[in-house]
């Protein structure tokens, strides 16, 4: 952190006072420069520090692997303040200042979409973790360099449905906060169970910081829903809760994972809460790629790697771009790298879980990077599909119960 | 008749500020009402000046009745106030107080500014020189490009009579035009405003000072507890009993 | 390489336009406008939107202050004879209003997906750093343009009037001049530079949603034209600038203050701005550059 | 039908929270005539305080008392370092000031608490049921609360001597000051009443959703509303428009749209102050 500042320092100072000799240093070595832009400070906060450690840390084993394609990974950090506007000028900063040739860990839906005009303007890649359906297609993906290692929220939904499917619900209902990644959510669930052929009875959007939600939750429960699929977070999910609990109702819940997590539960108390269904994305848990960062990142941030899945994409970010830079050959250009990204995690090939067992391995023939956040098959549009953990509340303990595979 | 006041009536919550107050004054006259401390002589002037809604009653001003006439409209028609804690615009400059006073200015609309500079800076120029009169008039030269805000209390005054002047006002009321102003000053103001009264302004003045005002005015009326209770010439009034008992005895209590 | 303080030079001048709308508004007239920021937002979506659907950018950018003064006139006109403070809660909710309804409606403005891809200013013509230039040019343009009306209107009988409803409001009247024609005016003005200067930001970040308009936006343009300097249009010039070097310099802060986490750092940066409200309204009211008296 | 009472009940719960940050906001408009646009950040530090001594005790009238103890200190502290320095300037400046403590305040808790939620663990109830109506305990405790604390507040005003000296003040203040009341003391104690009634709202709303930074603050509209609809400086007709605003809110919003609520809140405040803008009960005029 202290060494990320000082850089940006001594880059802002040198941009400066000392435009000559900074050209010159931007000129001169043969390093792949990447950009780490995190949210630091604000609403992402709790997770920008170990995803910008996480960056740097794979770029470090990358170096001492040898570089990918004969050149060492550059890192430059920025903060994005979780703001647009800010992200937009340290994106800036890192294009032109340190001339770097991909961004990575872009976290909040509104900053990857902020971000991504101006990565494409400069033809470099930009590899985000948000959800916003938006982030597939042009204009925001306009040249193919977006790559998402999160699952979209359109993919939460679609879990939602199989969820919803295997409990044997029949009659949905959704409430969804009124913001990207809420609505996202229902509408995902909603085009899936539609397109299962089964009806969703109602649909409620609401504002956020309510005194009460009891006329959108009574809208909800006349339709007589038998589950409420909810794309919400967790202030909002503990108003609604209570105040259906105190309805005296006893419809079920599906709630992504945000939201349903153990400060809900430690806020409702195990009545409440007693059956609620949560459903989240999850690392590639149990693979050996999640073994390398849970190791590293309990290094740096002196935590499990479970508790930030965040961390876990900008370190897959780093190893593929790696791989995919080795498989590529020297010096390729960001598009003959983009080209070989998809190649080196999709499927078809000798699985992989490190950057060094990958490159050894390029030598020979094809490989499938299985990450530490996912398996990470990228779709046509840059997206993976990450597994989906389902977990129910019983007697105050978020219990996780089986695995969906989309 | 110039300004007719016809049973005007002002109370809060009961209470009669202004109770069935009606006198007139003739044009180019010069009346004075006075009254002790809370006797509704201010609310008076609201009232007929329209800053305030009075319950019954109308003004009328040269012969038109000004119901529930805007203040503006009522300055527009040609009375013009000032106040008791002078409102100058502290940041413009003597002049330039002088200068916003006068009516009818192209320049304050925008798009004359923008497109028709010339007319607005020959109107400027004939409004500066009217500006240039009045405050040689009102001796005010010395001050004239310092802002409003740092003049003395009696100079502020004079600022406001200046441009009450500038709007062509027929009929000037004076809020307590001699408060706070010192001996000197004082003198001063009444030649001023005995010298434009000559011209043909009306004046009404409401005054808490009665040395000073007796000497300047020709009709004088006295306010007790929201109501009118003498009316008449100076020496006249001040020698009713009613008058001595309330409003000396008010100001001895 | 210089693209950066560049980038920065372009926000800043975004910020100059709002501050010197803002500073037309409170600092010259006396209206307390709460609001600036919905007139920001109006003029960015007007642009956005009708962008979408392939009208050109000259069209456009007038279009979005002509319909950033389409929303302050009727506010002004049914709201400004009301007194300051409640002026100030009415177009603070004005502001929140427009923000929902960039929200809510969907099919208008993508809700809270926001509307990315707006074209970049001079997209068909430059590239690189050309075209920040170009950018900064055009911003460069806008307020000198800004600048000289605003001398002219300071120096003329209108300004003469504003200056004097601040003043004092009362006197005004009292002088048979109707202060609300002059104060809608000014709302109106002030508005077209705050959506003009939202057409510029669409453009130049070129994606926009409603969580980018909050209140805070307007309450940063308030310290601003405060430590600049109420009433000199060189304070809008003065604070833009305190305010840009305040809002980047934070990325620096945690050096100088390292106890504070980085999670805590927008609490911060909200903190000071209150600070800067408090202490300039308390011991400095004229701003930094002293008395506002004369121009 | 009974759908609809129960929604008019809930309205009337939140209105109660509208109301009594109302009344707060009144009291310091009807005296110091400023908007404070800190009164939601009183309620939130209220809210915070009370989640202390809660937590510390384990008892809700004693959260509840910190959390009032909190907020009087807050508004008196708040009006001895600014508002009293700005005493006699436009009022301007004392709301710009109200925005700055809000802000200040909010980023304090912020850096303290973190943004994510607290709440009040109170257990939760299944509701009675009334024919076909379902009255939650709650409800029944928060609607008690508020009518006792503005009984106090009403006998705080009309029944003790500094109560008296208030209204004179608000009535008059060049008057009472004449009249030998000493300014300073008075503005003293109607800062911490008005300090604690916010806090008071606060703890409600805390305790009927959750506790954050933020949650004072996004109030200030409606709230704003409430006691313009109510009348500035009139106790009662805050509390009043405070049900009326939230009863309204809550059985309008399924028809015109969940999102707008805040928008109906907004409409209603711009249609007070132009068709009657001394509120319903009144008596200082918004319009010059």
């Amino acid at each position: 952190m202290t060494l990320s500042r000082r850089q940006t320092l001594a880059a802002l100072a040198g941009s400066v006072l000392l435009p000559a000799l900074s050209r010159t240093a931007g000129a001169q070595t043969a390093a792949f420069r990447i950009g780490a832009l995190n949210p630091i400070t604000g609403a992402g906060a709790p997770y920008g520090s170990g995803m910008q450690k996480m960056i740097v840390a794979a770029a470090a084993m990358v170096n001492d692997a040898g570089g990918a394609g004969g050149r060492t990974l550059e890192v430059s950090s920025e903060d994005t303040q979780t703001q647009p506007q800010a992200a937009v000028l340290a994106a800036k900063k890192l294009i032109e200042v340190n001339k770097v040739q991909a961004i990575l860990g872009t976290w909040a839906s509104g900053v990857s979409l902020a971000v991504a005009p101006l990565t494409n303007d400069a033809g470099i890649l930009l590899m985000n973790t948000s959800g916003a359906p938006a982030l597939s297609v042009p204009p925001a993906n306009a040249k193919g360099l977006l790559y998402r290692f999160q699952a979209t929220n359109d993919r939460f939904g679609r879990a939602f449905a199989e969820v919803a499917t295997k409990q044997g619900f029949k009659r949905p209902a959704t409430m969804a906060f009124n913001n990207a990644s809420g609505i996202g959510n229902t509408e995902g669930f909603r085009k899936a169970w539609e397109a299962k052929g089964g009806k969703v009875v109602e649909n409620v959007v609401y504002e956020p910081n309510q005194p009460s939600y009891r006329a959108e939750l009574q809208k909800v429960l006349a339709a007589k829903p038998d589950v409420i699929v909810m794309g919400s977070y967790l202030a909002d999910t503990t108003i609604i809760l209570r105040e259906w609990f105190q309805t005296g109702e006893t419809t079920k819940f599906i709630i992504p994972a945000w939201a349903a997590n153990p400060d809900l539960v430690k806020a409702l108390g195990p009545e409440v809460t007693e059956g609620l269904i949560s459903v989240d994305s999850i690392s590639n848990e149990g693979s050996d790629a999640f073994k390398a960062f849970d190791a590293a990142y309990q290094k740096a941030m002196g935590q499990p790697g479970l508790s930030n899945v965040y961390a876990a994409m900008t370190w897959d970010m780093v190893v593929v771009l790696a791989l995919a830079m080795e498989a590529a050959g020297p010096n390729a250009d960001v598009a003959a790298i983009s080209a070989k990204l998809r190649e080196v995690a999709g499927p078809g090939g000798k699985a992989v879980s490190t950057f060094a067992e990958g490159k050894a391995a390029l030598k020979t023939g094809k490989i499938d990077y299985q990450g530490a956040s996912s398996i990470l098959d990228f779709d046509q549009y840059g997206d993976v599909t990450p597994d989906f953990s389902v977990s129910v509340v019983e007697k105050g303990k978020i219990e996780r119960k089986y695995i969906v595979k989309l | 008749m110039t300004l007719a006041i016809q049973g005007l009536t002002k109370a809060y919550g009961g209470l009669h500020v202004v109770n069935d107050v009606r006198f007139e004054v003739p044009s180019g006259a010069l009346v004075g009402v006075i009254g002790p401390n809370g006797a509704g002589k201010s609310t008076l002037f609201s009232l007929i000046t329209g800053f305030l809604a009075a319950d019954a009653g109308d003004v009328s001003f040269e012969g038109r009745s000004l119901g529930r006439a805007s203040p503006m409209e009522r300055a527009r028609a040609g009375m013009v106030r000032t106040f008791q804690v002078p409102r100058e615009f502290s940041h413009l400059t003597v002049r330039e107080n002088l200068l916003a006073a006068a009516p009818g200015q192209s320049g304050e609309r925008l798009i004359d500014t923008f497109f028709r500079p010339g007319r607005v800076k020959a109107e400027e120029a004939a409004i500066a020189r009217e500006a240039a009169e009045t405050i040689d008039f009102l001796r005010l030269a010395k001050v004239a490009d310092v802002p409003a805000g740092r003049l003395s209390g009696g100079q502020k005054k004079l600022v406001e009579l200046g441009r009450a002047l500038m709007t062509g006002a027929r009929m000037i009321l004076l809020d307590e035009p001699f408060a706070g102003v010192n001996p000197v000053l004082i003198e001063e103001l009444s030649v001023r405003i005995r010298e434009l009264n000559g011209r043909g302004i009306g004046f009404l003045i409401i005054e808490h000072d009665l040395a000073a005002l007796n000497k300047l005015v020709s009709t004088l009326h006295v306010m007790d507890r929201g109501v009118l209770i003498a009316s008449g010439a100076p020496a006249e009034v001040l020698g009713n009993p009613r008058v001595r008992d309330a409003y000396l005895g008010g100001a001895a209590a | 390489m210089d693209a950066y303080l560049i980038a920065i030079a372009i926000i800043t001048a975004i910020y100059v336009l709002l501050a010197l709308g803002l500073n037309l508004q409170y600092g010259l007239t006396g209206i307390v406008n709460f609001g600036h920021v919905g007139f920001f937002c109006v003029g960015a979506y007007t642009t956005a939107i009708l962008s979408e659907h392939g009208v050109p950018l000259v069209v456009s950018f007038p279009l979005a202050a002509v319909l950033a003064m389409a929303f302050a006139w009727p506010l002004g006109l049914v709201s400004i004879r009301l007194r300051e403070d409640y002026f100030a809660i009415v177009s603070l909710g004005f502001s929140e209003v427009v923000r929902l309804v960039a929200t809510s409606e969907r099919w208008l403005t993508n809700g809270v997906q926001g509307i990315a891809g707006i074209p970049k200013l001079f997209a068909g013509w430059l590239t690189g750093p050309a075209q920040s230039y170009a950018v900064l040019g055009l911003l460069v343009a806008f307020n000198a343009l800004a600048i000289l009306a605003m001398l002219r209107i300071v120096r003329s009988p209108f300004g003469r009037m504003i200056e004097a409803i601040r003043d004092n409001e009362e006197a005004v009247k009292a002088l048979g001049k109707d202060p609300a024609g002059f104060k809608i005016q000014v709302l109106v003005l002030g508005a077209a530079l705050a959506g003009l200067a939202g057409a510029v930001y669409a453009h130049y970040i070129g994606y926009i949603s409603p969580e980018q308009f909050l209140p805070l936006i307007t309450f940063q343009i308030w310290m601003a034209i405060i430590m600049g300097g109420v009433g000199r249009i060189s304070g809008a010039l003065v604070g833009a600038g305190i305010l840009m070097l305040f809002l980047e310099g934070s990325r620096f802060l945690r050096d100088v203050m390292p106890f504070i986490s980085e999670v805590s750092m927008a609490s911060v940066r909200l903190g000071v701005v209150g600070l800067a409200l408090i202490l300039f309204t308390m011991y400095r009211p004229q701003g930094l550059m002293g008395d506002f008296t004369r121009k | 039908m009974s759908g609809f009472l129960e929604l008019a009940i809930s309205g009337l719960m939140s209105g109660l929270v509208i109301g009594l940050a109302a009344l707060a906001l009144t009291l310091v408009f009807g005296v110091a005539r400023f908007a404070n646009a800190a009164t939601g950040d009183f309620m939130t530090c209220g809210a915070y305080a009370a989640l202390l001594g809660f937590g510390a005790t384990g008892s809700m009238v004693v959260g509840g008392a910190v959390g009032l103890a909190a907020g009087a200190l807050v508004g008196m502290v708040s009006y001895l370092l600014v508002f009293r320095t700005l005493e006699g300037r436009p009022s301007v400046s004392a709301l710009l000031a109200s925005i700055g403590i809000g802000f200040v305040i909010r980023a304090v808790l912020g850096v303290v608490y973190g943004h994510g939620q607290q709440v009040f663990q109170l257990p939760l109830v299944r509701p009675w049921r009334v024919y076909d109506l379902r009255i939650q305990p709650n409800d029944l405790k928060i609607g008690i609360t508020a009518l006792v604390a503005l009984l106090v507040v009403f006998l705080v005003l009309h029944a003790t001597p500094i109560g008296r000296r208030m209204r004179a003040v608000a009535d008059d203040p060049m008057l009472a000051r004449v009249s030998g009341i000493a300014p300073r003391q008075v503005m003293l104690a109607l800062w911490a009443l008005s300090g604690a009634v916010a806090a008071l709202a606060g703890v409600l709303l805390g305790i009927k959703t959750v506790v954050s930074p933020e949650m004072g603050w996004e109030m200030l509209i409606p709230v704003f509303a409430a006691a313009v609809l109510g009348g500035i400086g009139h106790p009662v007709g805050a509390i009043l428009a405070g049900v009326l605003l939230g009863v309204l809110q809550e059985i309008a919003t399924p028809y015109v749209g969940f999102t707008y609520k805040l928008a109906l809140a907004f409409v209603i405040l711009l249609a007070v102050l132009l068709v009657r803008p001394k509120g319903l009960f009144g008596r200082v005029e918004g319009v010059r």
